[in-house]
């Protein structure tokens, strides 16, 4: 329980003191898990919208295989991730691996599915109401899939927020990749696995708020500036 | 345009609800579509505007598909609004075809005037009255100036002067040559629209005529117990 | 049963693969492994989570001793810690004559390298050894690489770099991915790696199970845990030697 | 890349030998999952509901909370939960840590604010659309719940599966509160992660295989018994 | 039960949509509300029934509220269906307030019976046809014998029959002592049911009367239009 409070404590002195440390691998850790997003949600908000109004033979199977995606286990990503990206491997010439850019190509493998799913769900209900109307103003796929994301944004919204929320406390994936070298690829989560590892369960704990505090800050950030609630019912 | 359905069929959970049905239907009539409830009535005209597939059966029109789809304008028993503004409801037709922004403008300031919401245009559309939202929906449809509109039921929840008005739009549109192809349970409004009726019974067109000839004297006695379970005072 | 904390190098050469059915067969006794860093290993006996630990980091362990954590440390065994590094030896490792003269060299080749930079017992090492060699740890430039990892972790970084790292003769041995590395210098005795033993203090922790984990010091301390820690080997490599006092 | 193969070819023959370590891991993962996501569904599911339904002050902020919660990173959580279960911790006394136990509630902690979101997103839709008629009814707070759970049910299934999906591939929290040990409390990811350690990619890979199999057996399984698709629209 | 609404206004998003109302309303009367589309019928509808919540002024109600509410129903100008089956939408009230199952089958095959729609006891409710859901509004409104009915429009998509149907079974309960307050665009509809007529312009009351004069002579020049509006053969 002392380690709880000498985590606060910790977090609130790092946070005040603005540790060069720290800023540098909550700087890193946005960097790494908005530019993830991005790309996966490029990915997966057209994905998503596209299943939910394709009807074609296997459409079940590849929602069930999407669904099972989510469970994806981040170390497994990021072994075959590093085997693509070693020296050995065929993308070795790029010489990826241990950089950022690893870190968010196995981020946007980890939170793509998830993504896409909750897309999915979501615009099922959306794609219900519009159908009969797309359909009689001769809509072509991609009009209709950019008309569900837009007039669905918000509940798009939750659905990135998730994969944001996902990429940012994920470590397996991106310790591996990443290597968690100092002042390369160290972000806060690894850095935290790094601190539980050496038993210094109160710094641990201190960076761990930080993030939480992070992801708090991101999501009322967002929430705000898309006034979800204010719109009344949408 | 000229659409022709022959023996058209449809199904749902093995159980025909339509069909079979052979019908023609020509370019300069408005066609009303009368029926009980449950008759069948928005499954054909659906199943004539292409949006709902038949089980068996086939939808023949006087174009090619893709163009005739372009030139059919399809208004629902219940408004399908966009989750937008009036504005947005309106330009989203013309959008998808891409017209010039200024023309949509215009266009879409013409049709809020013509249905009475101009002082409406930037409320969000799922959240007006229900006779609000039917105008808007004929006013979608129409916005593209279609040369077939189907209307379903168009002026269910329409006050009395509404109806009026809407009616003189669609005649308008008439005498420019659009066809029209209408489900109403009004039969004042049949009586004044019809040119040409369908009578639809368990999903089967029971009798078909001239306007004129079915409403002064139906050949079957179902369409005769339809119009005097009208109300007439 | 009994819980062991122990450190990553410890489980990763395998011989508690050996040890555990024999000490079953032999005593009865089931121990639970939990397979940790050294600074976690002992913030478990601090925190009376598990019954004993084994950790190869003197210091630390002195601490905890002197901290009345454990009522005292008894080495078991040890084996030493080697260079490995890319094949094809770019510092010329090979030819060095000391630990210090084989980080002397990885120093003036600039050869990248990898530090567990976790503050486990192999860390440890390694910072006292570049202490020992005169080098400067945080005037390095980008080729002395921090990660932050496990022994297993830090090898595949390293083999994935082609970089210098030090790691201990028996996670080595057992490590899988050896892809492009191998063992450039070994056998300086400042590479001795003293594995100890430290049961949790039960006057500070009632609960702890002061009696399995006496048991099981008894028999690790015993001729037959000798032999078959002796007798350990991989590819007819020996990893560990015994050198408990009775 | 010859890695990946051998990962396939190591998940292949665990499988047809019925490798009876694998059987014990994969059961325990199961177990572990199963139980973890049956709690979490039941604090969620309603929880999620009740957000959606209810307009209180700082709904708004409870929301983005929520959102924020989705990004624990799990090796936080997995610390928290040990400092409560630890020996000197206030619940020491229970003897749980490094017990399926404790995995378990560090699950629920990690995967119940994602199905909590997740539900309450797709409960908005369903209340708007039920607003009006439940009001109406006079229907109590606990009637509004339980009819929009019943009749929002093929969507809970979405918001479950991804925790699920979650549990199961989640290592950073049960590898700190488990402590992976064989036969008590080894499951698939920590032993993946083990393996990885090892650098025995191609055992870890074959492990990969089997959870990603798994999950997508429990997948296909809950999707063909609920039949999301057949009925239609719904 | 007497419902009075004094001073009642309904803001949404600073404009005045409706109000400010003084209206009292008493148990034994049909009272029809009309108005042109936007008039405000629908929201002054949920007000009376609570569903709405009044920017200012009150609403007393002449029973405790919470037993007041359980003795309303109301039917939504647009059915909402829960995504059940009919059987199980008509069930839905009654086990809401715990009503013996054999009691609610038997009530539910009596109501299904009424209204036609028997045989689709087990199909899924927001797949009827626009009638059909109607009439299970209605159904479903009814089967808890409410002592006051608020209406919407009820027969907007129905066929002749079918008004006339929902009509007696309206005036069968109102015999039985259920209050009706209901609007309609369906003029003859209101001049068949109503006892009492509130007609609404802009939000506010314009005319309040009786209906047997209301018809005849309405007081205002608006009414008057509105009235001649109508579609009279
Ligand atoms: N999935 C289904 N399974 C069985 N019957 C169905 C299904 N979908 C629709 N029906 C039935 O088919 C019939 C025709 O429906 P349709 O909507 O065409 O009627 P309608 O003539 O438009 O009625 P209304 O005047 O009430 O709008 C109705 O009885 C309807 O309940
Ligand atoms: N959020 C809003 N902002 C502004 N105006 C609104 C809002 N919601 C409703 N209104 C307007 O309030 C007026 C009254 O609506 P109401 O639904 O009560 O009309 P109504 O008399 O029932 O019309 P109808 O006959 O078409 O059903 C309408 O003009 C409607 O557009
Ligand atoms: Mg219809
Ligand atoms: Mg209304």
């Amino acid at each position: 329980m002392t380690d709880i409070w000498a985590g606060l404590e910790a977090a609130f002195w790092l946070i005040v003191t603005l540790d060069s440390d720290l800023v540098e691998i909550t700087l890193r850790s946005l960097q790494v898990s908005v530019t993830a997003l991005v790309f996966a949600s490029l990915i997966a908000l057209p994905f998503g919208t596209w299943l939910a109004i394709r009807r074609f033979r296997y459409r079940r199977t590849a929602i069930a295989v999407l669904n099972a995606l989510m469970g994806l286990p981040p170390v497994v990503v990021g072994l075959i991730v590093y085997l693509l990206l070693s020296r050995s491997g065929p993308f070795g010439v790029f010489g990826l691996l241990f950089t950022p850019t690893a870190m968010i190509i196995a981020q946007v493998i980890i939170i793509t599915p998830l993504i896409a799913s909750i897309t999915h769900q979501a615009m099922r209900e959306l794609w219900a109401e519009y159908h009969d109307l797309l359909i009689s103003l001769n809509t072509t796929k991609r009009q209709r899939i950019m008309t569900l994301i837009w007039d669905g944004r918000r509940a798009l919204l939750t659905a990135a927020l998730a994969g944001f929320g996902r990429a940012i406390g994920e470590v397996g994936a991106i310790m591996i990749v990443g290597g968690n070298i100092d002042h390369a690829t160290r972000v806060l989560t690894t850095a935290i696995a790094l601190e539980t590892g050496k038993g210094d369960f109160a710094l641990a704990l201190g960076l761990g708020f930080v993030l939480i505090a992070l992801a708090l800050a991101v999501n009322i950030l967002i929430h705000s500036l898309s006034r979800t609630e204010q719109e009344g019912r949408w | 345009m000229s659409l022709a359905l022959s023996k058209g069929v449809v199904k749902r959970r093995g159980k025909v609800i339509l069909g079979p049905v052979d019908l023609a239907l020509n370019a300069p009539d408005i066609t009303i579509i009368l029926g009980p409830n449950g008759a069948g009535k928005t499954t054909l005209l659906r199943v004539l505007h292409g949006v709902e597939r038949l089980s068996s059966g086939a939808l023949t029109l006087s174009k090619p598909d893709a163009q005739a789809r372009q030139e059919q304008a399809y208004v629902f028993q219940s408004p399908i609004m966009l989750r937008r503004t009036v504005r947005a409801n309106l330009a989203y037709p013309l959008e998808l075809i891409g017209t010039a922004k200024p023309v949509i403008a215009q266009r879409v300031e013409t049709w809020a005037e013509r249905i009475g919401l101009a002082d409406a245009l930037d409320r969000h559309a799922p959240r007006l009255s229900g006779g609000e939202k039917q105008k808007l929906a004929l006013a979608r449809a129409l916005i593209r100036e279609p040369d077939v509109l189907f209307l379903d039921e168009p002026c269910a929840n329409l006050d009395g002067r509404s109806t009026r008005e809407i009616e003189t739009l669609l005649k308008d549109a008439h005498l420019r040559g659009t066809q029209i192809i209408m489900t109403t349970h009004d039969l004042g409004q049949a009586r004044r629209m019809a040119s040409d009726v369908v009578f639809l019974l368990g999903g089967k067109v029971h009798e078909r005529g001239a306007a004129g000839r079915f409403f002064v004297t139906p050949e079957t006695p179902e369409a005769q117990a339809f119009l005097n379970g009208d109300i007439i005072e | 049963t009994m819980r062991l904390a122990v450190t990553t190098s410890f489980h990763n050469s395998g011989l508690s693969d050996v040890l555990l059915p024999v000490i079953k067969a032999e005593i009865g006794l089931e121990v639970q492994l939990l397979v940790v860093g050294t600074g976690q290993a002992l913030r478990l006996g601090r925190a009376g989570d598990v019954d004993a630990i084994l950790v190869h980091s003197k210091a630390a362990e002195d601490a905890f001793v002197a901290e009345g954590f454990a009522p005292y440390r008894r080495e078991i065994m040890y084996n030493d810690f080697v260079l490995i590094g890319p094949a094809h030896d770019p510092a010329q490792l090979a030819q060095a004559t000391s630990a210090r003269d084989a980080l002397k060299r990885i120093a003036a080749a600039k050869a990248p390298f990898i530090s567990r930079g976790d503050e486990s017992g192999t860390h440890k090492k390694e910072l006292v050894l570049w202490d020992a060699a005169a080098l400067e740890v945080s005037a390095f430039d980008p080729w002395y690489k921090a990660v932050g990892a496990g022994m297993g972790a830090s090898l595949n970084t390293a083999s994935a770099m082609g970089a210098y790292i030090l790691a201990d003769r028996a996670s080595w041995l057992n490590f899988g991915n050896k892809t492009g590395l191998a063992l450039l210098y070994a056998g300086d005795p400042a590479l001795f790696n003293q594995y100890a033993y430290l049961p949790v203090n039960a006057v500070k922790h009632p609960h702890v199970n002061a009696a399995v984990a006496q048991a099981l010091e008894a028999w690790l301390v015993s001729q037959n845990a000798a032999d078959l820690i002796n007798g350990y080997s991989i590819n007819g490599e020996r990893l560990f030697s015994f050198n408990a006092q009775n």
